[in-house]
């Protein structure tokens, strides 16, 4: 029997001490109208053998292509180290540290991810993980919203990316939240400053800010943090971690730094594995800590003074506080934030700043060769990191149909969610990207167009 | 010692990071980080030496028996880790075209029609990614549907006291108030409560069943009744269904909806936290309500359904696919065990619990519930030894780590004093199990021999007690050089 | 630099605690006349993304066909835990276990294997491993000249493995001892018991003897085991240990049983890889055991009493007994025969039975199928294992290019090392062939003979 | 506890097994296996907890320092685990034609090139399974040379008296016998000694250099005159090039024949033992005698080269071709270094010997080459230690596994009483070194205070000192139900 090791004396042995006469007794006290039938709609079981066959073959129709899609997703050098740590057995197969003197393992490594991400984004604190970037942002304005007490209303510009607005959306709705959105600038595709302006005075919860935009722009974003704060509102800084290695940190962004920064951590060691497990991280200032959703972990002493960790803080969740908890979150995404915590760790302060830099510098370098291509132009002039928005003379569809038949993924779409736009795409080249990827791009695009 | 310690300024992994300066041109400097992030500047050796030691300090499934109740630590395979890990799944964009992840699609396609079966559901999405929120689209959904027919009076949720702590939380969250019923003496829900508690104001009603008091919920046909006929929805926190798996189906039950914790059941590992997946089902009327994306099959393309072919879903609750990767593992852990495997998963998890609770009664233990059959897990309370000796149920826990097993759930659910909440599981060998019985048989002889030994434990482990009021107190949540 | 941790600072203090005044002249030792100038033939170093590119790119140069090839190396299924905690750290890179009480993990694996591969193969004690399967057979052949003390003629068949064969002239032939090529009978493939006959009463040390041997047919164990004690002759046991979870096992051949067996552990999770890393096993009577090249590994117990593993018997050594040790094996299998140990405790006694099973089943039908192909005729008539010779009405080189266009390697060629069998082809089909496998297996040999 | 006492008859993972019951049609039952062998019935999840715990029993680089001489026990970079492991490379069959193993083809290829090289020799053959088969190949082809040119007289080899013992025993192995000669006070070969050995019967010397006691042996330029004019060829034990990598090419010294340990030098991983690999670099004149197969390349076509290329090899050493998977180990490496990176390995190796070898010195221990440069290693004698408290200097290595550090290489080699053979490796930091000479340092100041407490070490390790001698009387190599 797959994974259950009892052998028929064993059964017989249990069942004597239960005093059951077999195993089918164990269940009366089911309703026998309710007793299911055999399963129908399952397939028989396969042994291990099988199913490699079985998933190998799956695994072999997803071929990859070379891929230049961004939009919230990565594709970056993930060290061969840091799977192979976090899927160490004691690793994967915790549980959530609840009993912290057998689980210092896993503790130290969120407390250090803690201290990073807390680094990173310059704020105080860091929770040990939400879902992911989208959820996260969804956390941080109810978490806003709580804290600013007399607003509902938040200002979510149209430069968040629309797949986050629309996760925003789902769920912030049910607490009646009013989410407004602002336009962005046509010419340099950030927040309109004017736009935002129109709101000042009304009694607004919080401003969310994105730095880099969807598009790749950069926000000023200490304009727009001082704006905020000018209205009484929380900063909220949703950020590509990544790219904080070269960009100002949101806790420097201007007076006062932002209060809230989220964000997606798949950049920092997930796989793009057609998008999860990655996970979402959220730090904030000291002051707003006891309104953070998630896992905390703090560092304290034994009975004999040895430094040690434990979850902390717990009287804000829902195993403690129920109806009244910051949030529903109980299992977080642990496993990732382990192999995010390898990963930076690995790469240090140089690694990560030199993939942000390569990474930014393949896609300036795919932007001039693009604008070199008859029927394409750069979009929008405000600096850019690591995504640009390319205008094409055709419709983007297809184009992307054509350059996916000479193996390549041309980027994302922008007409759907930004008919605005025009014949509007966005492209990203990470560090992954050779010289040589940057000219077949080039060459598929020219292809394509003609 | 942390990672930083290992650290030293200018010390760089070259082989990690490509030749490219970190050069910034054409951004402002103004945007520009000015500080350098705490991060480690450590070798690469030094990092692999750092967290494989780490990782030793932990507990875990792979090298102990891990009896925490409402948890399923069960045996995660090793084959659901490593085909989940297959190179081309790993590489796909999660918006790259459709065309390029039909072996993916496929595999959610499947999981999805298993997970139907399984549960007596009409649909299954399995999008959200853990437990809690699976219940909260399932409650939206809820919410959705009432305000579909404009029955939008419905503004309480009723959650019994034994619930988890993620329902009247989830509730909160979607925007509803919670009515909390009592427990009887048995460990059923009291249904007079129940009958006074509903009316035109419920909107629904969360069980968990088998409850967390380990007890299959006998009333559930009168409960789905009362509820229903109040006009309100039946919710299923399917985060435990080992004890049920091809045994009953919450669909025949009456359930409206329900979400399954696929990290447990389906025994895709808890990473130290997670990531799980918290796949919903639910009934025919709920169908158009579902979140999306939902993997869809034409012919024999696959593709994803979305605000186009659901215009009513709840939406998203995440950015792409939920945790892909876990449901990936779930396939194939589902297609492993196939239709007879999961008959015997609630074969085997419920003679497991069934005999360890037997076993320590006889070793002079309390159950909580004596009476009743266990499903997955039971009850003990220490509360009769903690009264004679001043032992606890914490204390018992700590103990028991000294003797190489991981503890049991302590203090959940709250109804029970001294409660330790207990689930073998059904990867578990009477062997094991027997050891622990001897392990807390040891302890209560200890209890009485030598209490305050036994609360100064744990002995053996990288750390004595810890201090979880300092640690909450004087907070130091990120470490300062 | 990679994988050098050493700053600036760190340089510079530990210079003047050596007092020197930089690295170059910690070589100064070395004359100038031999120092080398730059490396020219070794490419720049490449970081570790670059370097998984390059590779991955290689790999998939090599996408594998459906493989009927045997002949000594067999695709089985390997489970997914094998490797995933064989190369956990702590196997993978620890030194052998000089320090018995820092490496108790290996060395308990270590005692377990060899309990295994003992019962197995039904001998008294096993070896840590040796290098492969091919040179295992050379140690063995020279242990038994060792311990025969007149001979040095060993009786080596046609029906063992041409390629064993000649690995074991390349070494054997070194200590002056003398291979007799003994012939198999045409009709059944195995040794021809009156070819060996005219070797009776001549001064032979030892008889090796396949089981299956290299065309999968069963030789008469027993009366070729009786026959070598017969003559003062040691008999040595060539075998594949998965079949011999079916196969009667050395240690009850004949009267007294084989005195050495050998054989390479491949079957026992190692992947084919291109051919290595395998492991050659042996093992032998007790009272051979201080002829045994290797390292053993010993159960005794510690200063309290407390069961514990070492190295033992390490008089037979180089490293203690140099130019008199019984084999100048120093390194060997260790991590493939922790692989080995945890792949035969996941499949455990009914696991590797089913494994043969399935192995000789499918061989079986594959053989008949093929049979029923017009030009396509079994060679041999005795029972066979796991393996099966067909002769063809082409030529084999033709047959086999075109079922490798057709996806399909078809076989071994027999033609080369036996051209007495005209267009012989060695076949494999292991458990991991399903019916449809075959059934194309078949379709592809049907079309490449028409 | 072993495996086998997880053990219960009839328990079976049937994941692991297909579904054929175990028939042997066809088969006579006289050549069927009557009885049941001991293999463990256990269950995937115990055979998982069971060498996963075990693996945490081992101290091992990627959890301590493991500063063993002669070992060269640097990290392992984990990408050339995941590379050679990549599915395409470990799915191909030995024995598949070559147009279906081009991209495996290539990198040995490539690797031959580099290899070449690096030790200024004319071929590279990869197929040595470890170092000591590299030496048989090698004393192999000094046979097959002087063979070939009717010189079948020269019968003997020499061999230093610090050489490692691989060494005589390959020599006997190939058919030689051996004649030792001495080392002088300075660690150099006694040239006397070597010009008075030499003669018609001397087929050649096997030298390591640097050699086993840690130094570079200066008047290598006079050996090679030496040997050469006695019509003998030298063999270079190429073991550890880590502190000549790209400083100085064994060709250039005029070797003949070179071995490399390509799990130490180019870091593929020792695995508890093994698998190695053992290549060997030929100059010129024994080119022809390479062991078989060599990669070889025609235009852009790579193919074997085997008995039809070279008639005269010394034939195949193992069926297929060597340890292939540690081969790509190796070239994943050789090509993550690259030329710079060859060079910075023997500087640091260098630099952190002689700082290791200063600072022990300075915590009061006696060096033994106190005037020389150390290499990549160096030894340390504790006989004044011993003498002064009795503390030997294997009790020291013991000691040192309490403190979290793998011990020394221990009387090793023979010629210096009490040595330590120590070899940090350029991937450790100062910082770890500097730990581990306080902790040698703490140990000398333990020795003199409580020597019976250092004598009774290690006490954290899973046993205490093991008893050696009970192991060798009464074998137990095979455990019995
Ligand atoms: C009964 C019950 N419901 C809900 C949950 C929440 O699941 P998750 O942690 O995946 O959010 C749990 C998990 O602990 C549970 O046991
Ligand atoms: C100097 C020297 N020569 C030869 C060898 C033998 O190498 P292997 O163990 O790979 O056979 C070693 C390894 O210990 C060595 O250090």
């Amino acid at each position: 029997m797959p994974f259950i090791p009892h052998t028929e004396p064993d059964v017989a042995a249990m069942l004597a001490s239960i005093g059951a006469p077999d195993i089918d007794a164990l269940f009366d006290e089911i309703p026998a109208a309710l007793r299911a039938g055999k399963l129908t709609q399952v397939p028989a079981g396969m042994n291990e053998m099988q199913v490699t066959r079985l998933m190998s073959e799956r695994a072999s129709l997803d071929t990859p292509l070379l891929n230049f899609i961004g939009a919230g997703a990565y594709e970056h050098h993930i060290p061969a180290a840091v799977w192979q740590i976090a899927t160490r057995g004691e690793f994967y197969s915790a549980y959530t540290p609840y009993q912290a003197e057998a689980s210092q393992g896993t503790l130290q490594v969120l407390y250090e991810y803690q201290t990073m991400m807390a680094s990173l984004t310059g704020m105080d604190v860091s929770n040990a993980s939400l879902y992911d970037g989208a959820s996260g942002l969804a956390e941080a304005i109810l978490m806003a919203v709580r804290t600013h007490k007399t607003s509902r209303r938040v200002l979510l510009p149209a430069t968040v990316s629309p797949i986050y607005r629309s996760v925003v959306q789902s769920v912030v709705k049910l607490q009646d939240i009013e989410l407004i959105d602002v336009p962005f600038d046509a010419a340099t595709g950030t927040i309109a400053l004017d736009a935002l302006q129109r709101h000042a005075g009304s009694d607004i919860a919080a401003l969310v800010i994105p730095q880099p935009n969807f598009f790749g722009a950069l926000e000023n974003v200490d304009a727009l943090t001082d704006w905020a704060h000018a209205q009484n509102a929380l900063a909220i800084a949703l950020v590509n971690p990544l790219t904080l290695a070269l960009l100002k940190a949101p806790g420097n962004w201007g007076g006062k730094g932002a209060d809230i920064a989220v964000g997606d951590g798949q950049p920092l060691g997930a796989p793009l594995s057609s998008g999860g497990p990655y996970f979402g991280f959220m730090c904030c200032k000291q002051a707003l800590v006891r309104q953070m959703p998630g896992r905390i972990i703090g560092r304290t002493v034994d009975l004999e003074g040895k430094v040690g960790f434990t979850l902390t803080l717990q009287a804000r969740e829902q195993h403690i506080r129920r109806a009244k908890a910051t949030s529903n979150i109980c299992s977080n995404q642990g496993l990732v934030v382990t192999a995010a915590t390898i990963h930076m760790a690995l790469l240090g302060v140089d690694g990560l700043r030199r993939v942000a830099a390569a990474s930014h510098a393949n896609t300036q370098a795919l932007s001039a060769l693009a604008s070199g291509v008859h029927g394409v132009k750069r979009l929008f002039n405000a600096p850019h990191f690591h995504e640009v928005v390319l205008q094409l003379a055709k419709p983007v569809h297809e184009v992307l149909k054509k350059m996916q038949g000479q193996g390549v993924l041309g980027g994302y779409d922008l007409s759907a969610h930004y008919p605005q736009l025009g014949n509007a795409l966005l492209v990203c080249a990470t560090e992954t990207k050779t010289a040589e990827d940057l000219q077949r791009y080039v060459d598929a695009l020219r292809h394509a167009l003609s | 010692m942390l990672i930083f310690e290992h650290s030293r300024p200018g010390r760089c992994n070259t082989a990690q990071a490509p030749d490219h300066a970190a050069t910034t041109s054409g951004i402002p400097a103004a945007l520009l980080r000015q500080d350098t992030p705490l991060l480690p500047e450590a070798s690469e050796m030094d990092v692999v030496r750092h967290y494989t030691r780490l990782s030793q300090q932990n507990f875990s499934i792979d090298t102990n028996f891990y009896p925490l109740g409402s948890c399923t630590m069960k045996y995660n395979p090793r084959a659901c880790n490593s085909l989940a890990l297959l190179p081309n799944f790993l590489a796909r964009h999660p918006l790259a075209p459709e065309s390029t992840g039909q072996g993916f699609l496929a595999c959610l396609y499947d999981l999805q029609e298993i997970l139907k079966d399984v549960t007596g559901m009409a649909g299954v999405s399995l999008t959200p990614m853990a437990g809690a929120q699976g219940e909260f689209a399932g409650i939206a959904m809820i919410r959705a549907y009432h305000d579909a027919r404009n029955d939008s009076a419905r503004r309480e949720i009723i959650v019994p006291d034994a619930a988890h702590g993620t329902n009247p939380a989830t509730a909160v969250m979607c925007g509803y108030t919670v009515k909390e019923i009592p427990t009887d003496a048995n460990g059923d829900v009291d249904l007079d409560a129940l009958r006074a508690a509903v009316g035109p104001q419920t909107a629904g009603l969360m069980l968990t069943n088998p409850s967390t008091l380990g007890v299959f919920e006998q009333q559930i046909q009168h409960i789905q009744k009362i509820v229903h006929d109040a006009g309100g929805l039946l919710y299923y926190d399917g985060a435990n269904l080992n004890a049920i798996l091809g045994k009953v189906k919450p669909g025949d039950m009456g359930f409206d909806v329900i979400h399954m914790n696929l990290h447990k059941t389906f025994s895709t590992p808890h990473g130290g936290g997670g990531p799980g997946a918290g796949a919903v089902g639910v009934a025919k009327r709920l169908l158009p309500f579902m979140p999306i994306p939902v993997a869809g099959k034409e012919g024999d393309v696959y593709r994803w359904l979305t605000e186009k072919d659901l215009p009513q879903s709840i939406g998203r609750l995440s950015a792409w696919m939920g945790n892909a990767g876990v449901l990936l593992r779930a396939y194939v852990y589902a297609r492993m065990l196939g239709a007879e495997g999961m008959h015997r998963v609630a074969d085997f998890a419920t003679l497991n619990a069934n005999y360890l609770m037997a076993e320590l009664q006889k070793a002079g233990y309390t159950v909580a519930f004596p009476k009743r059959r266990a499903s997955h897990e039971f009850i003990v309370s220490a509360k009769e030894l903690k009264d004679a000796t001043g032992v606890s149920a914490m204390d018992i826990a700590k103990r028991l780590l000294d003797k190489g097993f991981h503890a049991p759930t302590t203090y959940f659910p709250m109804l029970v004093a001294e409660c330790l909440l207990i689930e073998p599981t059904e990867t578990e060998s009477k062997e094991t199990m027997d050891a622990f019985v001897a392990a807390m048989k040891e302890i209560r002889a200890e209890a009485f021999a030598d209490a305050a030994m036994v609360k100064g434990a744990p002995y053996t482990q990288p750390v004595r007690r810890l201090d979880d009021v300092k640690a909450a107190r004087e907070l130091d949540l990120a470490w300062k050089p």
